[in-house]
């Protein structure tokens, strides 16, 4: 259901020793990305609550980025392992609910990866594009 | 909410930021929102006049929140925060919105998806303002006392060290003699000097110290309190004590693996490890003639993988003393690799080349073995760079066998909450960055309790130690920040799983009035909000991150 | 500035950083001074680091963000020791604070100026692999977060006109007719944490460095394969840009050899394992194998690094150290020849990249920064202790202290302990004991 | 010398077993089983009896690629020749090539009842002095010459030394009872032969009266410097031939008439790794007028050996050594090769003298010393 000219609303949630950091380092090195994205700051992705993340499907969000920390690289010892088993979770929920799989995405950036992050938003934004909006 | 006054001041950061995005029609923008009383721009919000400028509007138009647009929370929010303090505004009732790293600069293509991306940005971060409320940075006091567990060099140099600096020090060894794994050597690479010119003086010095308690003989038995102030019980003979202390380093060291039932180490007369070498060294050594020494017997092997990193030396300096005290004696080493690192070790292996010792290296896949009944008479090994099968005649087998931890590290590391490695050795905070410092603040950890290492490199994480427990000790508090969970006790099912979760130990279940409650210690709380996310009744607020303050900026997000 | 109950600690890299954040801690004045724009030093310069793979500026650029920061640390970047004198207790030090033709008042750091600047450099950051403005940050993290007019390569000090920074600088920042300055620092102890320089390779001429294109250095790795480096993290070869799948690392490159330093560089072997893994993990499949004389891994998990190597990234080691390295003139590959140690043939092997694992030398300014201090140095230009075994982070003068690779090469987290028991000590004698 | 002194005389208990020896040793390149290190490992692990009967340990060629790469700082040519020492007093000398004329030649000249008439090529068109500061010693030239089935040119490295000398005005000695200066026993083991030979040769030259000894053969000048002290005391200035005319072209009336070639210049192991002369050859060679000198790949302290000493184990291996080197010269457009050693003259010539598919592709190319390309290039008035 591909529409022409839309503009797909993405919010993503960076925690805020590496994600963040690599969105900013996008931005000190000049990489250019698709303007689709609204980031809200949390200090470690293992804050993110799914109410968040429902919350903003509910509310008409197209598409959900959660980024973290690599796996081992957490400044809070493990808190994205236990964003990884929880979004894993909701996931399977969301999918039961008929919410396309394309709409979550959790990833990880780490602070010197400026590049990686434009790319991963990119590649969201055509993916929702893509489904078109999300209407329910 | 009616009652919040907002003020909102967007950055040019010169052309950077006004380069792409329409500031004046965002700063417009803005002044239409909700509680938004007033709205500027500035060229430099960070420059002198910008800063002055958010102070002097918080009193003109009694600000209760303030908003910056601009570059990145990461370099620039303490500025910002200190601004506000300035006019007497609690710092976290500041909000930082980026328009510049990530959005000026990642969209100038685009200016106009770029200045609606801003006016989006700030409208979620003028959402979340409204409900932010002020806290206070959390600051415990920390009794003015240090408990080194561990009475060997590392103990007592960390314990020097801090009764000089002038704390108040408990030195507790569960033998009844200072000196540790030091007691038991003869000399010490790469100076060859006896060990007790070492341990001699060190201990005199600390026994007539004033500032340290020696307790030997003396085990921990107990450890209550939080940070900065344990309440710890010794155990001296059965004998109890109670004292307190603001910060604790261990320093309890470790052992040497016995090879039971290797080489024919236990029924063999003339199969010995390095560390009975020593003590025969020490009384004047035997008149055998030919030496054999293996290396990494039980070290690197699948049941224990790691390299014990002093082992090579040890086997180095023996092999040369042998060798200085009766030049024909032939001597010689087979290991699996020289670990000989750096500058002082490497110069040593040379020395011991020139003495005549001869290293034969061999793989795990054809191990050494030996010949003989009762007695060790020859060691055949295959030369792996020969590739054939060398017999060498042997007086005396000399087994290399790594340290291992100690089993009560699992008391202590329970008693302490502090983490053990795979191994069973101390885990530090951080490998790289924090390697005598565990996550628990005001606990901290040095020499072989956390990983083998040189008497140098013992003494050097010693006084790292006590460098990272003075900082607590000398400022008499520990500051956290205000940005920590709380727990709403009426909410509170008492379930635990916050306290499974918690990386940092921060929280413990407690029974109040008959009823079980989470109870976080907020000065050990780092502000993850790990336990936040994860509560079922939605007890635990993650303060100045509240799902209500999180969940008004994605809702913000859509209009 | 004169500063009283200060320590003075020279050379701003992790060592240095975290010797002053600690004392700063316990609330002692210091004063940290770096020969370079910007502090963060080599581990600056690093793609990650062993073996936890963290990323080498997620984990150090807090660290300099604090100690830029802190109310108790003075910093003095770009700044040189010039003399001391005086005693412990009072040393009394001259400092060269060199022009930045830069306003530390009003530069906001903005970086208009880097960005107008028309004249390119060659990156010495980046081991001149990638290219610079003539007003530039040494790199996208600085601290402070100053630029720098290189008045070597700015065409306004060689020909007299351009002036395109003060043109687009609003801040009014830019300071042409700037000038160095002395400061006198009184300080009570002194840390020297001046690291370490890395051995360049050329007099090995057997390796073929500077003749053979696709033979680099360990450090143009690292910047090569970092994310922010000149090739934004792509492991392009120099000869062709063609990515490598196919790489030698070659162990004891200026290490334990009587022709350059007999020592060993104790990282090396790490370094070089680290680096063949990020190869497998930029390209899966890349091929690393790596020539080592004995493979010391003593550190906490290094020997599951090494064996993770093995099983999952796809590197080999082999025990040989090469005697010559030929170019194979169609593929522009280079050859290596050794000696398969076991079973003592001579072989040959021909790889798409080989990276050298250069030794860790002392700082070339050593010798100048101990007569400066008048404190001594062993055989190899490294800082001396006067009894390494119960003072390993004193030196030869009293009040002096010295930690980190300037001591003798260690790996980051032993520069740390270092820098911390340094620290310790300042703080000992400054509370009046020795 | 027992095993164990010659590894502390040789340092080799430094050895870190790390083969970069080996790799760069030319006969390992060809031989991929010939391993310097395992030599070294059976020494230091008392395998005497593998090394003395290993047929290989008469297959080095001494030529110091080893020495100058070695990171842990042995001397295996040195180590080497006091192995072979210990070898040859068990009767063990390598496969001898010729059939071992020349040795048998060299141990006949010990014999001190000979008596040479070696100077019988000495016509008077050259000028010698019965007594003279400056001594040429002339070497095995002569013998080549009559031993060899083929025109090694090695007589006329001696003819034309003098003529240039005397061009330079210099009438040297030349002493008739000369002797073998014994390298290649030494290296080959025979020590007490070898004492003999020195012995002679420092007592005539000291009855000489001379000052200055010059060489146009770097194994002697090699073995005078370095091996003789050992064995005899004497105490003359040495030099080669090269390093002599590069000293005294200027002063002298060495004047060259123009001569159009291209050449390139062997560095011989002995001149150059042995005793670092490598720049002397060149500046003669660029002082003559309308020569061009174009360099190989390998030059100087990374120059291939001519593969093969001491006229011992010349196998196939040694012939591929000369043949790569051969092809590595004419790939670099010269029409000559320039060499400084007689030996190394010898062996190229013989190398393309013995052809056939199983010792690599033939290759053409005129080989000369380079004391014969300056002697050609003399005008007139230099030999007047």
């Amino acid at each position: 259901m591909k529409k022409s000219g839309f503009e797909p609303k993405i919010l993503a949630f960076c925690c805020n020793w590496c994600s963040y950091a690599g969105a900013d380092l996008a931005g000190t090195s000049r990489i250019q990305y698709a303007p689709n994205v609204r980031v809200i700051r949390v200090m470690c992705s293992g804050r993110i609550d799914p109410t968040f993340i429902l919350r903003a499907f509910q509310v008409g969000v197209d598409g959900v980025l959660i980024l973290g920390c690599h796996p081992g690289d957490c400044h809070y010892i493990d808190g994205n392992y236990k964003t990884a088993r929880r979004i894993h979770m909701l996931k399977k929920m969301l999918s039961q609910l008929g919410i396309e799989d394309d709409r979550l995405r959790l990833d990880w950036v780490s602070a010197a990866e400026g590049k990686r992050f434009a790319s991963i938003i990119n590649d969201m934004t055509e993916r929702i594009r893509a489904l078109g909006p999300f209407v329910r | 909410m009616s009652d919040v006054r907002i003020g909102v001041f967007i950055c040019h950061c010169g052309k950077n930021i006004a380069g792409v995005i329409n500031v004046p029609e965002v700063t417009e923008y803005a002044k239409t929102l909700p509680n938004v009383v007033y709205a500027e721009h500035n060229l430099f919000t960070c420059s002198a006049d910008g800063l002055s400028s958010i102070t002097r509007k918080i009193g003109e138009y009694k600000l209760s929140r303030v908003i910056v647009a601009a570059c990145t929370p990461r370099t620039h929010e303490p500025l910002f925060r200190t601004a506000c303090e300035a006019a007497g505004l609690n710092k976290y009732l500041f909000e930082f919105v980026n328009i510049r790293d990530q959005c000026s600069w990642v969209h100038m293509q685009e200016p106009e998806k770029a200045t609606g991306k801003a006016k989006d940005l700030v409208r979620m971060g003028i959402a979340k303002a409204r409900l932010l409320e002020p806290l206070e940075d959390v600051e415990i006091g920390v009794t003015p006392a240090c408990l080194v567990i561990g009475g060997g060099v590392a103990g007592m140099s960390a314990a020097l060290n801090l009764a000089n600096q002038g704390f108040e020090i408990y030195l507790v060894e569960r033998d009844k003699e200072l000196g540790g794994l030091l007691l038991n050597l003869n000399r010490l690479f790469t100076s060859d000097s006896k060990a007790e010119e070492v341990i001699v003086p060190l201990t005199e010095k600390v026994k007539n110290h004033q500032n340290i308690k020696v307790h030997t003989s003396t085990e921990v038995k107990g450890v209550a309190g939080f940070i900065g102030n344990f309440d710890v019980t010794l155990d001296q003979k059965g004998e109890e004590k109670k004292i307190k202390v603001g910060t604790i380093i261990v320093a309890t060291g470790a052992e040497v693996l016995k090879p039971v039932d290797q080489y024919g180490y236990g029924d063999k007369s003339n199969v010995i490890t390095q560390l009975e070498l020593e003590e025969r060294l020490n009384n004047g050594v035997g008149d055998e003639q030919n030496i054999v020494m293996i290396n990494c017997v039980g070290a690197r092997i699948p049941e224990r993988q790691y390299c014990s990193r002093i082992c090579c030396m040890v086997a180095i300096k023996n092999a040369v003393l042998i060798k200085e005290n009766d030049p024909r004696a032939k001597v010689w080493v087979l290991h699996r690799d020289l670990m000989t690192y750096g500058t002082e070790f490497e110069k040593y292996y040379q020395k011991a080349m020139e003495k005549g010792v001869r290293f034969i290296r061999y793989s795990l896949d054809k191990l050494p073995e030996i010949v003989g009944n009762n007695k060790v008479k020859a060691v055949k090994v295959y030369h792996q760079l020969m590739g054939k099968e060398i017999v060498l005649p042997c007086d005396m087998l000399v087994l290399t066998t790594p340290l291992i931890p100690h089993e009560d590290n699992q008391d202590i590391s329970r008693m302490l909450r502090v983490s053990l490695g795979e191994h069973g050795f101390f885990l530090e905070a951080h490998l790289k960055l924090q390697p005598v410092e565990f996550a628990t603040d005001s606990i901290y950890v040095c020499g072989c309790a956390r990983w083998p290492a040189s008497v140098p490199e013992t003494i050097s994480q010693a006084y790292a130690a006590s460098a990272k427990a003075a900082i607590p000790l000398r400022r008499g508090y520990i500051r956290s920040e205000g940005i920590t969970a709380s727990v709403d006790e009426d909410k509170c099912s008492g379930c635990g799983i916050c306290v499974l979760l918690c990386p940092y130990n921060a929280i413990e279940s407690q029974s109040k009035d008959g009823k079980k409650l989470a109870h976080i210690t907020t000065a050990q709380c780092k502000g993850c909000g790990t336990c936040g996310a994860a509560c079922p009744s939605g007890a635990i607020s993650m303060n100045h991150f509240r799902d209500e303050e999180i969940l008004a900026q994605v809702e913000a997000l859509v209009i | 500035m004169a500063v009283n109950n200060s320590v003075l600690i020279i050379g701003g890299g992790i060592a240095g950083i975290q010797s002053a954040i600690d004392l700063a801690n316990m609330g002692f004045q210091v004063c940290l001074v770096e020969k370079s724009p910007s502090i963060g030093g080599r581990m600056a310069q690093l793609d990650k680091t062993f073996p936890t793979n963290d990323c080498a500026m997620c984990i150090l650029a807090p660290k300099m963000i604090e100690a830029g920061r802190h109310a108790n640390i003075k910093l003095l970047t770009y700044s040189e020791v010039l003399a001391v004198d005086g005693e412990v207790g009072n040393f009394k030090v001259s400092i060269k604070k060199k022009a930045r033709s830069v306003d530390e008042k009003k530069c906001t750091g903005c970086g208009v100026c880097v960005e107008k600047c028309p004249w390119k450099v060659n990156n010495e950051f980046d081991l001149n692999l990638g290219q610079r403005k003539a007003i530039y940050f040494a790199f996208p993290q600085t601290v402070p977060k100053l630029p720098v007019i290189d008045r070597e390569h700015c065409a306004y000090f060689l020909k007299g006109k351009c002036r395109a920074c003060e043109k687009f600088c609003e801040a009014g920042a830019i300071k042409y007719d700037q000038e160095d300055e002395i400061i006198e620092v009184e300080a009570k102890a002194i840390i020297v944490a001046a690291g370490f320089d890395l051995y360049d390779p050329t007099p090995l001429r057997e390796y073929g460095y500077g003749r053979i294109q696709n033979v680099i250095t360990a450090m143009e790795y690292e910047r090569l394969s970092s994310a922010s480096g000149p090739t934004a993290g792509e492991l392009k070869r120099p000869s062709d840009g063609k990515i490598a799948s196919d790489i030698a690392f070659i162990q004891c490159v200026g290490s334990r050899d009587v022709r350059s330093n007999r020592y060993c560089s104790s990282v090396c072997c790490m370094y070089g394992t680290k680096e063949a893994i990020l190869a497998y993990e930029h390209q899966p499949g890349t091929k690393s194998t790596i020539f080592y004389i004995d493979l010391r891994a003593v550190g906490k998990r290094f020997q599951e690094y090494i064996q993770r190597a093995k099983d999952e990234y796809n590197v080999t080691y082999i025990r040989s150290r090469p005697g010559n390295i030929e170019l194979n003139h169609h593929t522009q590959n280079p050859i290596i020849w050794y000696e398969d140690t076991t079973t003592g043939e001579t072989k040959s092997l021909e790889v798409e990249l080989v990276i050298l694992c250069q030794a860790l030398i002392p700082p070339r300014d050593i010798q100048e920064m101990a007569s400066i201090l008048s404190i001594e140095l062993d055989e190899y230009g490294f800082v001396k202790t006067p009894d390494g075994l119960s003072h390993p982070v004193d030196t030869t003068r009293v009040g002096i202290l010295a930690c980190g690779c300037v001591h003798s090469p260690k790996d980051i987290p032993d520069s740390v302990v270092q820098a911390s028991a340094a620290a310790a000590r300042a703080a000992e004698i400054l509370s009046g004991g020795t | 010398m027992t095993l164990e002194d010659i590894i502390k005389e040789t340092k080799t208990y430094y050895c870190l077993e790390c083969g970069k020896c080996s790799s760069i040793c030319p006969i390992s390149r060809h031989n991929p089983s010939y391993s310097p290190r395992l030599m070294l490992e059976k020494a230091l692990n008392g395998f005497e009896g593998d090394l003395i009967n290993d047929q290989e340990l008469f297959s080095c060629l001494s030529c110091y690629n080893c020495l100058l790469r070695c990171p842990a700082d042995v001397d295996y040519p040195l180590f080497m020749q006091k192995v072979r020492a210990l070898a040859s007093a068990q009767g063990k000398y390598g496969v001898p090539a010729h059939s071992g004329t020349l040795q048998s030649l060299m141990r006949l000249m010990s014999n001190p009842a000979i008596e040479q008439r070696r100077l019988e090529w000495l016509s008077d068109e050259y000028r010698i002095s019965e007594k003279a500061d400056i001594l040429f010693f002339v070497g095995c030239a002569p013998y080549f010459e009559s031993v060899l089935d083929f025109k090694t040119g090695a007589l006329d490295i001696a003819k034309d030394s003098l003529k240039i000398l005397n061009a330079l005005g210099i009438e040297p000695m030349v002493l008739a009872d000369e002797k073998c200066c014994g390298h290649d026993l030494l290296w080959t083991g025979d020590v007490k032969t070898f004492r003999k030979l020195a012995e002679h040769n420092a007592r005539i030259i000291k009855e000489s009266g001379a000052k200055k000894i010059i060489f146009s053969c770097p194994e002697g000048y090699r073995t005078f410097k370095f091996d003789y002290p050992h064995y005899v005391d004497l105490d003359c200035e040495l030099q080669h031939i090269t390093e002599f005319l590069a000293e005294n072209m200027g002063k002298g009336k060495l004047n060259f008439k123009e001569a159009k070639k291209k050449v390139t210049y062997q560095d011989p192991c002995r001149l150059g790794r042995h005793l670092g002369v490598y720049e002397q050859p060149r500046k003669l060679i660029e002082a003559i007028p309308g020569i061009e000198l174009t360099e190989m790949e390998h030059i100087r302290d990374e120059s291939i050996c001519c593969g093969t000493s001491a006229w011992t184990n010349c196998d196939a291996y040694s012939k591929q050594i000369r043949t790569e080197r051969l092809l590595e010269a004419k790939a670099t457009g010269a029409e000559m090769l320039i060499t400084a050693c007689p030996k190394c003259q010898i062996h190229f010539k013989c190398a393309m003298v013995s052809k056939g598919e199983e010792r690599g592709p033939d290759v053409e190319m005129d080989v000369m010393d380079i004391v014969n390309l300056v002697a050609s290039a003399l005008g007139d008035n230099g030999s007047e």
